[in-house]
């Protein structure tokens, strides 16, 4: 029972969603439009499920009083903070339960914090990524074995294509660096993409037929 | 620990430091560094320095502003090009929210126009641009593909008025201009699907001299078109832009984002290799 | 603490409160919040650099940056959840007074009792919290897993494999005009037929390597190990071919920072 | 004041739009002369051959028109621009569109009343509270009134909101009946342009009803096609088609080819699952990041330290999410059974509770079911960068032994992979994001590539049942290699029959 009924959903909602790609008619598109629906209100139910690990998980820790217990503290603080701004705001003249006015968001403070501190935050954890990219190539690029040369060989020259101190090598570069970034590329990418495909498909099948239930917790 | 094992395992940290260090100094000081032209940028640089003056090009202008980091670029340098060789420009905006960013650009390379500046040794005389004698901004109308048809006939079908809304028989370049026949060339500067309408019914009809400016990741998809020679140039990304203004004497936004990204490819290729010497030169003592 | 520690501690704070003055003065003149103006900007200036510290080492302000970061950006989206999807979409088709309660308007129509459902479902994944009656979670994880297992079948199917499979129909001998032709127009240049040629070779035979490397079920020896290890070399040129070339973009992001630091922040830059 | 003569304004306009005023029928779209145009164009020839049928392969709603291009088009005269489109529409949709207005408005109307009176009653409190004054009689009895009066009107457009519902609803049920009247009380209007040396166009509505754009199935319909000049005054009108009627499919031919490849598929993973439970021999290749789980867990253990597992940013609706869940599961169990110390962070609260029942149960399977405890799989956040600095933070300070990323990642990566480098610690990565591949590939000591990432259950499990799906992938595999080079061929010999086999309809 507790472990047949789900089997049983997945079955049931895997096979029609399968027909439903088949038939264009308006009613299988109403029931795929709501299915889609349905699933993102279930996955607001879900996030408070994980707002409420947040919370116990920082709870945990301010309470267990090891190293560094004082910043879950923070975390809690900007949670609040934010729940409080986003749930109420300012319009017509009173505060209340608002959210967006026809003006943009009713409550100044969630747009602020969004702006001044999640805006640079991401972006600077984004680019981040410059020099973890230069790290990683100084780290990794080393031509140890035929394939770790291949893939420093590539990317050195793709680097150097639009380098202007190479003097007549230059444009051969150049040449070189838009081949391979069009061929062999296009021929790699295709490759992994059926691989993936055919993967997914594979997957998908084994989910629907119940031979795949490594998500329902047991394998 | 040798040297060569110093060199393959530098403190990542070095690597960081070095690379802001660059990043910030190439950004902040404004040296120039030189740009390898390729051919199809070549062609429409030499297109345009080659026009008599009160030849017309006419510069379509057919990006949002979110493509502005990779488009405006192209659009500031081949523009004042044209006003600096005397030629005269027409303006359009097909893309929905392009006209107002279309005519700040305008309005900007006007202003840049009144300074005397020498450019591949040719000094130029600062002049006032006006519009209506210099240039015409037609501005905006939906459905760009029937606008591109309609100008094969008459820019009067598409635009009575042009975007301040003057009637194009009262603007004085206009008289006598009726269509694509009297304009030199078509260059387009577009981050969309104006660009397919612009060879297929533009130049695909009318036959015109089409040149394009596009995205860096568009690119690659339009090379086939300048093989079938619809296209007789093309301008891809920041570095297309970095090669007009290269080729026009003339530095720019383009320029100045090569500069960060020559010098930052620059180090990060050096740990390459440096770790790499390590390596091998290690290798070479363990042998021994 | 230790004193170094709160030597500097105290050196950030005196930073930050003189690059607070320096900024809301040269503020003062366009903004009349100019003291708010210039604290948001230098607090922003302050998170971009916290989280730069992290690449010399993990630390109190990269930590703070951090948990305040969880914390907000939580919030946040719960905060859009909850107005866009349950307010915006589910409220309105359940019930007129709780449209009204938050200003939405009631869209009254015959088949919202379905809109129950995922009501329900949500409902038993909150179950998850009692120990007793925790496996009802299953059922909607269940449902979702299903729908998008039989959506992803289909999609994957189409997308990934026949049209990438007929993708690979390509002219192997392209503009082909005889022998004589193909000789006397023989060149290396990027657009010649030659090259063009070459490649769809190479897209056709790098495909099939390609996938030749991902038989599982076949021990890879011989011919099939050969064309198996080609397939992979082909894909390290790729991985390579496309690290390189993300470079670019990557640096164009550190560079929005730095004329973020330099620019709007210290004005150092125009 | 100024809030007064507003309120005054909208008790006016619910009284207007209570009267039942309906907007008045436009005149039809008048077409404007070009005086801009100095030469004179003949007429074009029309368009040929004009041909109207139902979209095939769709949900109805929708029309497909074909003709044979003007003679002029491209050719003769070169003077066709565009060719428009006309539908013969009778008046009655003017009336339904009279109604669709009325009820717009007495939407906004209500919602407006409703968001008016908590308001008022709030001022009303204000004001009675408020020192005594000038005009303070005035404004109270003023506010006092004026919500009495909407308060009034309020049931009675709640009322004509109700009887204007069902009247849209009568009227767009008319509709088919409506066009029977054709060529009487009825015009030609234009429903669309397609441009010179265009062939076709698809007159596609939407299927819901209470929307302008509407299209009703199984109505007779007539269309037009006109062709235009420069100068738009001057154009030829083609012969009409119709009467045509559009309808719903049920069964999308154009898909044909998903449909085959469905049924080879699901028959090819059938007959190899069912082979192997029958206990037959199924090889398979060892895969290098596989076998490094296992040391890797054991190593953890030596060290005494944590294994860091990352789901990725993935749903529980992706399919990489899902095989990351049979990995985790699998991973968890060894390490319940080594009693090593194991990190979940999440990104989805769907995924979280996934894992939390795979975790649970593989500590119950092991027979460990003390050690489990809720907060192995816990939640970050649902926001991309604040999820990797919260576990760039895990990373350095628990200082993992092992870091494991299955499953959908994006731009993170790479960020993920260098710092987990910098701990120390020894990856292992799987994804199916082609862009992501190259950064795990450098930055990780061993990546699981694309499809090697769905195979990693098998191997781990060492099942006969998910061997043999192995098994009927590597078949499918074999297919498209044939299939490849069978469209090679074809393509090289102009044989379109067998590729159009493989052109899908959207």
């Amino acid at each position: 029972m507790r472990r047949q009924i789900p089997l049983m959903l997945v079955f049931i909602f895997g096979i029609f969603m399968i027909f439903q790609y088949f038939v264009p008619h308006e009613s299988s598109e109403w029931i795929y439009e709501f299915l889609l629906d349905w699933i993102y209100i279930i996955g607001i139910f879900a996030l408070a499920l994980g707002i409420w690990s947040l919370i116990r998980v920082s709870v945990a820790k301010i309470k267990a009083h090891k190293s560094g217990w004082g910043y879950p503290i923070i975390t809690l603080a900007g949670l609040f903070l934010m729940i409080l701004f986003g749930f109420t705001g300012y319009r017509d003249g009173s505060w209340g339960f608002y959210f967006m006015t026809a003006e943009g968001l009713s409550n100044p403070m969630f747009r602020h914090f969004f702006d001044y501190i999640m805006i640079p935050i991401q972006s600077t954890m984004f680019a981040l990524l410059a020099f973890f990219i230069a790290s990683a190539a100084y780290r990794a690029f080393r031509a140890r074995n035929i394939m770790a040369s291949l893939l420093l060989v590539a990317a050195l020259v793709v680097m150097l294509r639009f380098n202007p101190y190479l003097g007549p090598i230059g444009p051969v570069i150049a040449d070189t660096a838009s081949w391979l970034l069009n061929v062999p590329n296009l021929a790699a990418k295709r490759a992994i993409i059926i691989g993936v495909g055919l993967g997914m498909v594979a997957t998908s099948l084994k989910i629907i037929l119940g031979i795949e239930r490594g998500y329902l917790g047991k394998g | 620990m040798n040297i060569f094992d110093r060199m393959m395992s530098l403190d990542r940290r070095w690597v960081f430091l070095l690379l802001v260090v660059v990043c910030a100094v190439t950004y902040i000081v404004p040296f120039q560094v030189p740009i390898r032209v390729e051919g199809e940028v070549r062609s429409i640089y030499d297109f345009i320095d080659t026009l008599k003056p009160g030849e017309i090009v006419f510069i379509a202008i057919d990006y949002d502003p979110n493509a502005l980091a990779e488009l405006h670029p192209m659009c500031y340098a081949v523009m004042e090009h044209c006003f600096r060789k005397n030629l005269k420009v027409i303006v359009t905006a097909l893309s929905q929210n392009g006209p107002g960013m279309a005519e700040q650009a305008i309005l900007n390379i006007s202003d840049s126009l009144m300074l005397d500046r020498e450019y591949n040794g040719v000094l130029y005389e600062g002049r006032e641009i006006r519009n209506g004698e210099d240039y015409a901004f037609l501005g905006y109308k939906p459905y760009f593909a029937l606008v591109i048809l309609g100008m094969g006939q008459n820019f009067r079908i598409p635009f009575p008025t042009d975007y301040y809304g003057t009637p194009l028989d009262s603007i004085p370049m206009m008289q006598g201009v009726q269509n694509y026949d009297q304009v030199a060339c078509v260059v387009d500067l577009s981050a969309g699907n104006i660009t397919d309408a612009w060879i297929s019914y533009g130049q695909g009809r009318f036959y015109f001299p089409l040149a394009l400016g596009l995205t860096g990741v568009m690119g690659a998809d339009y090379y086939p078109y300048l093989n079938s020679r619809q296209i007789f140039g093309l301008m891809a990304g920041l570095y297309g832009a970095a090669q007009y203004e290269e080729m026009a004497n003339n530095p720019g936004l383009a320029k100045d984002g090569m500069r960060v990204q020559v010098y930052a490819h620059l180090v990060i290729i050096l740990f390459i290799l440096m770790g790499n010497i390590g390596y091998f030169m290690g290798r070479r003592d363990e042998k021994k | 603490m230790r004193r170094s520690t709160i030597i500097v501690m105290a050196a950030i704070f005196g930073l930050f409160i003189l690059t607070w003055i320096l900024r809301s003065t040269s503020l003062a003149s366009v903004q009349e919040h100019y003291l708010i103006g210039g604290f948001k900007v230098t607090f922003s200036a302050f998170l971009t650099l916290a989280i730069l510290s992290f690449l010399y080492k993990d630390n109190p302000f990269y930590k703070f940056a951090e948990h305040l970061f969880v914390g907000i950006s939580a919030a946040f989206w719960m905060s859009m959840g909850f107005w866009t999807t349950i307010v915006g979409n589910l409220i309105p088709r359940l019930s007129r007074s709780l449209s009204e309660f938050f200003q939405v308007p009631y869209q009254p129509g015959s088949y919202n009792f379905v809109y129950f459902i995922p009501v329900i479902l949500g409902i038993m994944l909150l179950m998850r919290l009692s120990s007793k009656y925790g496996w009802f979670a299953r059922w909607p994880l269940a449902f979702i897993v299903g729908t998008f297992a039989g959506l992803n079948f289909v999609r994957y199917l189409r997308s990934d494999f026949i049209e990438q499979v007929s993708a690979t129909f390509v002219p192997l001998l392209v503009n082909w005009q005889g022998v004589e032709h193909f000789f006397s127009n023989f060149s290396l240049s990027a657009s010649g037929q030659f090259v063009a040629i070459v490649g769809n070779w190479v897209i056709f035979l790098g495909v099939i390597c390609g996938i030749i490397y991902f038989f599982f079920s076949k021990e890879h020896k011989g011919a099939f190990g050969t064309a198996s290890r080609v397939g992979i070399w082909i894909l390290m040129i790729t991985f390579g071919a496309s690290f390189g070339y993300t470079v670019m973009g990557r640096i164009s992001l550190l560079v929005g920072r730095i004329t973020f630091l330099f620019r709007d922040w210290l004005g150092l830059i125009s | 004041m100024k809030c007064r003569s507003l309120i005054a304004f909208l008790l006016v306009l619910c009284a207007f739009t209570l009267t039942g005023a309906q907007e008045g029928i436009g005149p039809p779209d008048s077409i404007s002369a070009d005086s801009t145009r100095g030469d004179s164009i003949l007429p074009p020839a029309p368009v040929g051959n004009l041909k109207a049928w139902d979209t095939d392969d769709d949900h109805g709603h929708s029309v497909t028109l074909e003709w044979e291009i003007s003679s002029d088009d491209g050719a003769g005269q070169n003077s066709v621009l565009s060719y428009e489109i006309f539908r013969w529409t009778p008046f009655f949709m003017d009336t339904l569109k009279g109604i669709r207005n009325s009820l717009a408005q007495t939407e906004a109307y209500i919602a407006e009343l409703q968001a008016f009176l908590p308001r008022a009653k709030k001022r009303l409190k204000v004001h009675r509270k408020g020192e005594p004054g000038v005009g303070f009689a005035d404004s109270v009895a003023f506010y006092v009134d004026t919500i009495a009066a909407s308060e009034r009107w309020l049931p009675l457009h709640k009322d004509r909101l109700g009887q204007l519902r069902r009247e849209r609803a009568q009227a767009i049920d008319m509709i088919p009946q409506a066009h029977k009247s054709y060529p009487e009380q009825g015009e030609w209007r234009k429903v669309g342009t397609a441009l010179s040396g265009q062939t076709s166009y698809v007159d596609a509505g939407v299927k819901e009803k209470v929307s302008g754009d509407y299209l009703a199935d199984h109505a007779d319909y007539y269309y037009r096609v006109d062709a235009v000049t420069a100068d738009s005054t001057i154009r030829t009108s083609s012969e009409i088609a119709g009467p045509v009627q559009s309808y719903g499919q049920f069964f999308n031919t154009g898909r044909i080819p998903v449909f085959v490849a469905v049924i080879v598929f699901t028959f090819l993973t059938v007959f190899f699952v069912t082979k192997a439970r029958r206990g037959a021999d199924l090889y398979v290749r060892p895969l290098a990041g596989i076998e490094a789980v296992d040391d890797a867990i054991g190593r953890a253990t030596e060290m005494g330290k944590p294994i860091l597992y990352v789901l990725g940013l993935g749903t529980a609706a992706d399919i990489g999410t899902i095989a990351s869940f049979t990995i985790l599961g699998r991973v968890a169990k060894r390490v319940a059974e080594y009693q090593t110390k194991l990190i979940v962070p999440c990104y989805d609260p769907i995924v979280m509770t996934v894992a939390q029942e795979i975790v649970k149960s593989a500590y119950l399977d092991a027979g460990r079911p003390d050690d489990y405890y809720e907060d192995i799989v816990y939640f970050v956040t649902q926001s991309q960068f604040a999820y990797v600095a919260a576990v760039n933070g895990t990373m350095l300070r628990e200082l993992p032994a092992t870091n494991m990323y299955m499953g959908v990642f994006f731009a993170e990566s790479l960020i993920l992979a260098e710092t987990g480098a910098l701990a120390g610690s020894i990856q292992i990565a799987g994804t199916d994001q082609v862009a992501q591949l190259p950064f795990f590939i450098v930055a990780c000591d061993y990546t699981l590539i694309g499809e090697e990432l769905y195979a990693a259950s098998a191997y781990l499990g060492r099942e006969p049942i998910l061997l043999g799906s192995l098994k009927a992938q590597d078949y499918a595999k074999a297919a498209v290699m044939v299939l490849a080079l069978l469209g090679l061929i074809a393509v090289n010999l102009d044989w379109t029959a067998f590729t159009d086999l493989f052109v899908v309809a959207k």
